[in-house]
């Protein structure tokens, strides 16, 4: 492989963008959220005084190596997927290092992220994380089976598992988006990702009032700051995939912004209208309507 | 050469010559074992005269006239085969009787000499009334026999057999007369030339001879009166009758049949229905030598529906019944014999065995040799039988001497394991008596010497190197050396064929060169940690390195009993070494059930397909036209009882999770291989055949649902093996499902899955397992937090799991590229989503496998536990070093295999550009990723160094717990049904519905056999009415 | 008609006769000594039927002597084998009797019952 | 360590008793619990950033990140939860609520102070990371208030924890309590929230007071 400075350096670049773009855009849910509870809210840099204030921490614990490598597993899932995800259609300057595997690859780099994390807090040996993880891998396991079978549709429909030609076949206007051709996958996969994106129905992995914070209850200081900055970067990248999976990608930053900002917003607005789902809810919700909407899709096409 | 007619005089001679000597008991013994030995040596050197040269039969005339004027007695091969075996055991009988008769006075001994005559009689003589004579002469003989150890059972059982053998010899000689009345004369050579059948009334007669010769082969249900001699007479006469006394009627029914051809037919049916019955009866039986009387009968019942078939198998017929008869002479007997030496009424005291370990193995040849498992001689009979058969198309027959061996299989494995597990601490001792060890020990000798004889006598077995077995003979010679010696050797061994075998498969058949190194290097590796092991490991090795044979066996073979030779060989020797785990009585009986079951399944798929290419090459099962779905679903439910796909799988978790720490990576990540091979041979053998495509849909689907059912019941699962074990039945339903396929890539993922697999589950088994002997429990909830003592284990299990889990960028992740690529490839997407799905909730279970032993709180117990042993860390991490090789440069692997099915499936292949894969639909570079995701993990590593160097190391109860502190680690560490909510909700899909239905199969089975068993009620009249009735109703079904 | 009354005939009815007796003893008598005695009858109504069929008409014993010559003794003399089988299907008979009767000696002392029914530990 | 033998025969929890256990290879040995679950190694001192500018502006961030542990000592934690509501709403000031000490700055002593619940806070404050800081509500954590003679209510908060900022009332109004954030802002951007620094300085006269006054003493002398 040849080593390409300058895609590394865009790469890098793209990857500073999303990072403070996912800490602002978790400042303005918060404000929203805030809003919708007739309060004030957070000021739009608290993210960011949140995340120095972590890694100005003095003191630290460790409860072993496994707990140490468990954040780093969880940020490299983080930026892994970001660096297997084309960001901007155009040219070939934002499309990172997607060419070394199609979307496959980043279904499965999603695992990496949440199996570390849960590794190194399961070291960590408190019983709630073990519980909140329990939670999360048995909603997830649901949660990708309409996500998939949108996904398989559009594969089916694009004659792709490329992600980067999934997005040129969008391109040519508004009507060409998945959204518009493909609705019942768009469906499926869009309820898939307020599963995946952590919000209220289906926080319960964290569901703070319950057992703490889940995983996480034992992270602090710089462990809880890289853990947050994966969070920012997540954030964009999930929604930058239901992006360039039905709504037609992005050309340029502008229209990355504007449209993982609705995606996101999708499910904080949700959030904000669902109370929490039981993890025997969640569980079988998500092999119920989406599921149905995900088979409707692939039968479509077939 | 000495007269035949002097084995009937000198016996005589002797007989009434024991009237003379008084109270002399010894010289009598003497005088009656010389004569026996005298009779064996006249036999045998006819037995040789005959072998030697094809000479004429000898014909003797008695007081010097020819038939039909006088009685005439004839010693060809069969005569001197029989004599012969009847002598032997009639001097061996009488020898392991030493004691017996010593007690009881010459009289006995007496008899017994009469006994013997009477049986030699039978078998020469060519005179009809001359039988019946000898066959009375030889039943009172046995009468008196029988009180030999006069007790409150032996004697009534006695007076039932009198009056009962009495009534049948009584139709014989009523049929013998009326014979002569039609016929004129009472040679059976003349008889049958008087063609007896077409006159009505002879037909009658000879009708009543050969019913009463049946009547003496105790058929079912007329043989009430048996059953209650075998089961109360001394085991040393029920050897006598059920081995000597049966093979004589047998023999005399041979010479009867072309008296009255016309029975041939429904002979096949009395004895099939014998045989079925009597061992659905011996089901419900727990005393040794009544079940044995239930086996004998049933064995009778199938060597007489074999003299039935003489016509169906034509020049096969001398060899089949022949093989089975003399599997069923010898191990009956020597059962017999062993029961003698037991001396115990229940099957489950036969644990005293182990007290004499010789002895348990005679045990396993005998039963190994009823049910019919290489190298002994029954296998190659039953073979023959069933390909002969089929060849007829007689599949109602083979359906049902399949059944029949499977009900017996049923009670003589279950019988087995007594006899390996059982605890035998609290049974008494007892001692080795020579007499009765000497013949037993022959006759286990006899049977497998018969069996290497009869397989020379096998077509389609020439490709088979004997060598293995051989040096497994050695290796069980040397049993008593120390471990490290037998496992040095054991390795070698497979490392030598595999340095024979693997450069030369590389270079000529890629498909072959692969399971076989899955194999042998698999072999090598899993033996490897057998060093961690202390003591000699009794039987260990001989039992492990059958399972390898019977492995590469079905690699190398070419013909389809050379393939079913190697996969009997392997199921003998996998079901030895699933039975050593301490709890694993039950389950290796249902792994043995299901093997068996699936082996018949695989003959009598095999035997169809001889049937009509009269060719036992595996080739052949590509030139098939008619009855391919049959025979494809036959092999396919064979092959997949080893796959344990869903429905077959029940053995699979208990024997897996049972076993011993290396053994459960032998059984899991090596033996259920040969089942993928075997699929892959058929699926290569048929799969251009259109209809199988619609099978193969099936077969898709039911992998699909295997993995989805076995991941999900492994996410439920308390024991870390038995997770592990239902992770394989779902990693098996995915390599079904991807061979299903039928297609380039589909193939591509199930070779590399099966690679895969192979590496991965073997390292996490290996790991758990000596993580196991380590912890001494199963139980994942009783570890917890043993990464602190256990990081050698730990890392161990991480890399199997996250290759298990296929998340990039170890190689697992490849087999879910390839997947998906085959999957849209195939328009299998409803199917693929179950697969996939199930391949997410495998995270339930990886995570809770690692979490609950690792992670989280140290038991107090554990404190001081250190990590797994050295001997399990070495292949262990060549394992993983495997795997990181293959994840780095999946197109080293990748490559050779699709340049491999590519001459199967040219279309779909993916195009490489480096490392870079591309199929139709996506592309993956797997250097790449690993390269990618490497530099980035490292980095943030550094990074998270750089700012956490200086952390606090804490120990296990320094949490934030609701401000106080735990209490214990029990009550701290979250394990035991972690995934409470997740079986709330889906639960229902893993309700063992399947595991109901095999055990009402059983119950049903097992009433049924209860039920049926009523009806030997005990009462000697109400077998008398059997045996009137059978004659009744058998008359009415003939004329 | 005629030949329903012959000599043969009415032996082997009887012998027959017998047999049914016989057996009908067996199956259907408790007591030990009457189903040997049962046995018995079957016995001696099969050595009947044997003989009977060994009759032929107008015939002399089958003894070579001056009675009869060599020549046309097949047309002369009754068979005579059925007559040699049957000497030996007596003495048969009788050993067989008689082991039954020491049988019964041998039951009758171990439990003091000649009750069939009272032997029936052994079944299933 | 200063700590006296005197009060660990106090130990009264039998789950923390010595035991002695068998191993899986069936040697048995002794299980100390104090010892061997809880890690001994004490507070340290963690000094400020060197240069200066840095820990300016980290003060300043921590300072606009106060992230208040949810734990309600005394009568006075019902004044916290209108913190968070529209009406007082100090998510404005960076201020919020956490579920674990492990990712908490701000210990509020919500009042009164029994001596069962000391143990927990002290538990709860020692798991809290460097820097951290304590805001003690209403008289009772000054002089024990109408509890003062109370026989299990402790008088004088700053005996037992280092205290950032007293806020007075019995109780205040979250008015008062959003005053007293203010105020410890601006200690911190002053650099003056170094309690936990002292509190580690002075360990063992902390942990002297502690346990005179907490008399079964049954938990670790250092809570990590």
């Amino acid at each position: 492989m040849d080593f390409d400075i300058k895609r590394l350096g865009f790469t890098l670049l793209g990857l500073l963008i999303v990072l403070n773009w996912g800490l602002l855009m978790n400042a303005f849910m918060r404000k929203i959220g805030a809003r919708v509870a007739r309060r004030i809210g957070i000021p739009w840099h608290q993210p960011w005084i949140d995340l120095f204030k972590n890694y100005s921490i003095r003191s630290q614990i460790t409860h072993g190596l496994m707990f140490y490598l468990g954040p780093i597993f969880r940020l490299s899932g983080g930026v892994g997927i970001f660096l297997f995800m084309p960001m901007i259609i155009t040219g070939d300057h934002w499309l990172n290092y997607s060419f070394q595997g199609d979307l496959v690859l980043i279904m499965y780099f999603q695992f990496f992220g949440m199996l570390g994390m849960a590794l190194g807090a399961g070291e960590g040996g408190h019983p709630y994380s073990a519980i909140g993880i329990s939670r999360g891998l048995s909603q997830f396991t649901t949660i990708e089976v309409p996500l998939t079978l949108a996904i398989i549709s559009l594969a089916i429909q694009y004659d792709t598992l490329s992600l980067a030609d999934i997005v040129r076949a969008q391109q040519g206007g508004f009507m060409h988006w998945s959204m518009w051709t493909n609705p019942f996958a768009t469906a499926a996969g869009m309820l898939a990702a307020l599963g995946t994106l952590g919000h209220s129905p289906f926080n319960l992995v964290m569901a703070p009032n319950e057992i703490p914070i889940g995983p996480p209850t034992e992270y602090h200081s710089t462990f809880l700051g890289v853990l947050q900055s994966n969070g920012a970067i997540l954030h964009v990248v999930e929604a930058a995939l239901f992006m360039n999976l039905f709504f037609g990608g992005a050309t340029n930053w502008i229209e990355f912004i504007v449209k993982t900002f609705l995606i996101y917003f999708w499910s904080v607005f949700v959030g904000m209208v669902f109370p929490r789902f039981r993890i025997e809810q969640s569980v079988t919700w998500f092999l119920k309507v989406p599921l149905v909407l995900g088979v409707i899709a692939v039968v479509m096409f077939m | 050469m000495v007269n035949p007619i002097h084995i009937v005089s000198i016996a005589l001679g002797v007989a009434f010559a024991l009237g003379f000597l008084g109270k002399r008991d010894k010289l009598s013994l003497g005088l009656v074992l010389s004569t026996l030995a005298g009779m064996v040596a006249i036999s045998a050197g006819w037995f040789i005269h005959f072998l030697n040269s094809s000479v004429e039969p000898l014909q003797i005339f008695t007081g010097g006239f020819k038939p039909p004027f006088a009685i005439n007695l004839q010693m060809g091969l069969a005569e001197a085969t029989f004599t012969l075996l009847i002598n032997v055991a009639g001097f061996l009988g009488a020898i392991y009787l030493t004691k017996e008769l010593l007690k009881t006075g010459k009289n006995m001994m007496l008899i017994f000499l009469v006994f013997i005559l009477g049986l030699n009689v039978m078998v020469m003589t060519r005179d009809l009334f001359n039988l019946f004579v000898f066959s009375e002469i030889q039943s009172i003989a046995l009468a008196g026999l029988i009180i030999l150890d006069p007790n409150r059972k032996s004697i009534p059982s006695g007076f039932k057999y009198v009056i009962a053998t009495g009534l049948i010899s009584s139709f014989l000689l009523l049929g013998t007369v009326f014979a002569y009345y039609f016929s004129g004369t009472l040679n059976i050579d003349f008889i049958s030339q008087a063609s007896l059948q077409y006159v009505k009334g002879g037909a009658v007669a000879v009708f009543m001879v050969i019913l009463a010769v049946i009547l003496e082969l105790k058929p079912f249900p007329a043989n009430g009166w048996a059953l209650d001699v075998y089961e109360s007479a001394h085991p040393g006469i029920g050897a006598l009758v059920s081995g000597i006394a049966g093979t004589t009627s047998l023999f005399v029914l041979y010479k009867l049949i072309p008296v009255a051809p016309f029975i041939s037919d429904i002979l096949i049916t009395l004895g099939l229905v014998s045989f079925v019955a009597s061992n659905l009866l011996g089901l419900s039986q727990t005393n040794p030598n009544r079940l044995l009387g239930y086996s004998s009968i049933g064995q009778l019942g199938l060597l007489s529906a074999t003299i039935g078939m003489q016509q169906l198998l034509g020049d096969k017929f001398i060899f089949i019944a022949l093989t089975i008869l003399i599997s069923h002479f010898f191990a009956k007997a020597g059962l017999f014999w062993l029961s003698g030496i037991i001396n115990r009424d229940d099957i489950k005291d036969w644990a005293m065995l182990r007290k004499k370990p010789i002895l348990l193995v005679l045990f396993g040849v005998f039963i190994f040799s009823l049910i019919g498992f290489p190298p002994l001689p029954s296998f190659f009979g039953k073979w023959s039988l069933i390909m002969e058969l089929s060849a007829g198309n007689q599949y109602m027959l083979v359906t049902s001497i399949l059944i029949g061996s499977f009900i017996e299989g049923i009670y003589l494995f279950r019988w087995l394991g007594y006899a390996i597990k059982l605890d035998f601490s609290d049974l008494p001792e007892f001692k080795l008596n020579i007499s009765k060890f000497l013949p037993t020990l022959t006759w286990g000798i006899l049977l497998i010497a018969t069996g290497v004889v009869a397989s020379a006598e096998m077509e389609g077995l020439s490709g088979l190197s004997y060598w293995p077995l051989i040096f497994i003979a050695f290796i069980y010679l040397i049993d008593e050396l120390p471990i490290y010696i037998k496992n040095t050797l054991s390795i070698a061994g497979l490392a030598f064929y595999s340095w024979l075998t693997l450069p030369e498969l590389y270079y000529t058949d890629m498909l072959r060169f692969i399971f076989m190194g899955i194999f042998l290097i698999g072999g090598i590796l899993t033996l490897i940690a057998g060093y961690a092991y202390k003591g000699k490991r009794r039987g260990f090795y001989p039992v492990a390195l059958i399972m390898y044979a019977g492995l590469a066996y079905i690699i190398q073979a070419s013909t389809t009993l050379e393939f079913f030779f190697g996969w009997e060989l392997m199921t003998a020797g996998s079901y030895f070494l699933i039975i050593r785990g301490k709890k694993s009585i039950n389950h290796a009986l249902s792994y043995m059930l299901f093997s068996i079951g699936g082996a018949y399944a695989i003959l009598a798929g095999f035997g169809i397909t001889f049937a009509e290419t009269q060719s036992m090459l595996i080739a052949s099962l590509s030139q098939l036209s008619n009855m391919v779905p049959l025979v494809f679903i036959l092999l396919a439910i064979g092959f997949m009882t080893k796959t344990a796909s869903l429905g077959l799988h029940i053995w699979l978790p208990g024997a897996h999770a049972e076993a011993e720490s290396d053994v459960s990576p032998m059984v899991s990540a090596i033996l259920l291989k040969a089942g993928v091979f075997g699929l892959l041979l058929l699926m290569i053998a048929m799969g251009n055949n259109p209809q199988i495509a619609t099978i193969a849909y099936y077969l898709g689907w039911l992998g699909a649902l295997t993995a989805l059912v076995g991941n999900m019941a492994a996410a439920f699962q308390e024991d870390a093996k038995r997770l592990l074990a239902y992770s394989s039945i779902a990693q098996l339903g995915y390599i079904l499902f991807a061979l299903a396929m039928m297609s380039h890539l589909g193939w591509l993922t199930a070779m590399y899955y099966s690679i895969n697999h192979f590496l991965y589950k073997a390292i996490l088994f290996l790991t758990i397992g000596a993580v196991v002997l380590k912890v001494g429990t199963h139980s994942m909830y009783k570890m917890g937090g043993l990464i602190k003592n256990m990081p050698l284990a730990f890392i161990a299990v991480l890399i199997g799991i996250i290759a298990l889990s296929g998340v990039p960028p170890l190689s697992g992740f490849g087999g879910k590229w390839l997947f998906y690529n085959a999957v849209i490839d195939k328009h299998w997407y409803f199917q693929g989503i179950i697969v996939f799905f199930s391949g997410i909730v495998a995270f339930l279970y990886l995570y809770k496998l690692i979490y609950s032993i690792f992670l989280g709180q140290l038991k107090d117990n554990l404190r001081h536990v250190t990590d797994i042993s050295l001997w399990f860390a070495i292949p262990i991490y060549i394992l993983i070093i495997g795997i990181m090789i293959i994840s780095a440069k999946p197109e080293w692997l990748l490559q050779p295999l699709g340049k491999m099915i590519s001459q199967w499936y040219p279309n779909g292949a993916l195009a490489w550009n480096g490392g870079l894969a591309t199929s139709t639909y996506g592309y993956w570079n797997g250097n790449g990723v690993m390269i990618t995701i490497g530099i980035m993990f490292t980095t943030i590593l550094i990074w998270l160094i750089v700012l956490s160097r200086k952390a606090q190391k804490v120990k296990q109860f320094n949490i934030v717990y609701a401000a106080e502190a735990p209490q214990r680690p029990e009550t701290t560490h979250q394990s035991y049904n972690m995934y409470a909510g997740y079986n709330k909700a889906l639960g229902w899909i893993v309700a063992p519905k399947i595991t109901e239905f095999w055990n009402m199969m059983s119950d049903w089975i097992l009433s049924l056999a209860h039920f049926t068993r009523l009806i030997y009620n005990g009462n000697g009249q109400r077998y008398l009415i059997y045996i009137l009735g059978y004659f009744v109703i058998i008359y009415f079904l003939v004329f | 008609m005629t030949q329903y009354l012959s000599v043969e005939f009415i032996a082997m009815l009887t012998g027959f006769l017998l047999m049914v007796i016989g057996v009908w003893g067996i199956i259907s008598q408790k007591n030990l000594l009457k189903i040997v005695i049962g046995f018995s009858l079957f016995d001696t109504g099969l050595n009947i039927v044997i003989v009977s069929l060994s009759y032929v008409k107008n015939s002399t014993a089958p003894i070579l002597d001056k009675a009869v010559e060599v020549s046309d003794a097949a047309s002369k003399i009754a068979d005579p084998v059925p007559q040699a089988l049957v000497l030996t299907s007596i003495v048969i008979g009788l050993g067989v009797t008689a082991l039954m009767l020491a049988y019964v000696m041998r039951m009758f002392r171990e439990k003091k019952s000649l009750e069939i029914n009272s032997y029936n530990e052994l079944k299933w | 360590m200063m700590v006296d033998d005197k009060n660990k025969k106090k130990f009264d929890n039998p789950h923390y008793a010595k035991r002695e256990v068998i191993g899986p290879d069936g040697k048995s040995f002794i299980v100390d619990p104090m010892n061997d679950y809880f890690c001994d190694a004490r507070p340290k001192v963690h000094e400020p950033n060197i240069i200066p500018a840095v820990e300016k502006f980290l003060n300043w961030a921590r300072s606009k990140s106060l992230w208040v542990l949810g734990f309600g000592t005394g009568c006075g934690s019902i004044e916290i939860p209108p913190l968070i509501t529209p009406r007082f709403d100090v998510f404005r000031f960076g201020i919020q609520m956490r579920p674990t000490p492990r990712q908490s700055n701000v210990f509020i002593i919500s009042g009164y102070l029994s001596v069962k619940t000391l143990k927990r806070v002290i538990r709860s404050y020692e798991q809290m990371q460097n820097p951290k800081y304590v805001l003690a509500l209403g008289s009772c954590t000054v002089n024990g208030g109408m509890y003062y003679d109370s026989y299990n209510t402790i008088n004088r908060l700053d005996y037992y924890l280092p205290v950032d900022v007293y806020i007075a009332g019995c109780m205040p109004r979250p008015e008062a309590i959003i005053a007293g954030f203010n105020k410890l802002k601006e200690l911190i951007r002053e650099g003056k929230g170094e309690g936990a620094n002292l509190y580690a300085k002075n360990f063992d006269w902390y942990k002297a007071n502690q346990k005179k006054i907490i008399k079964d003493w049954n938990m670790p002398d250092y809570n990590w």
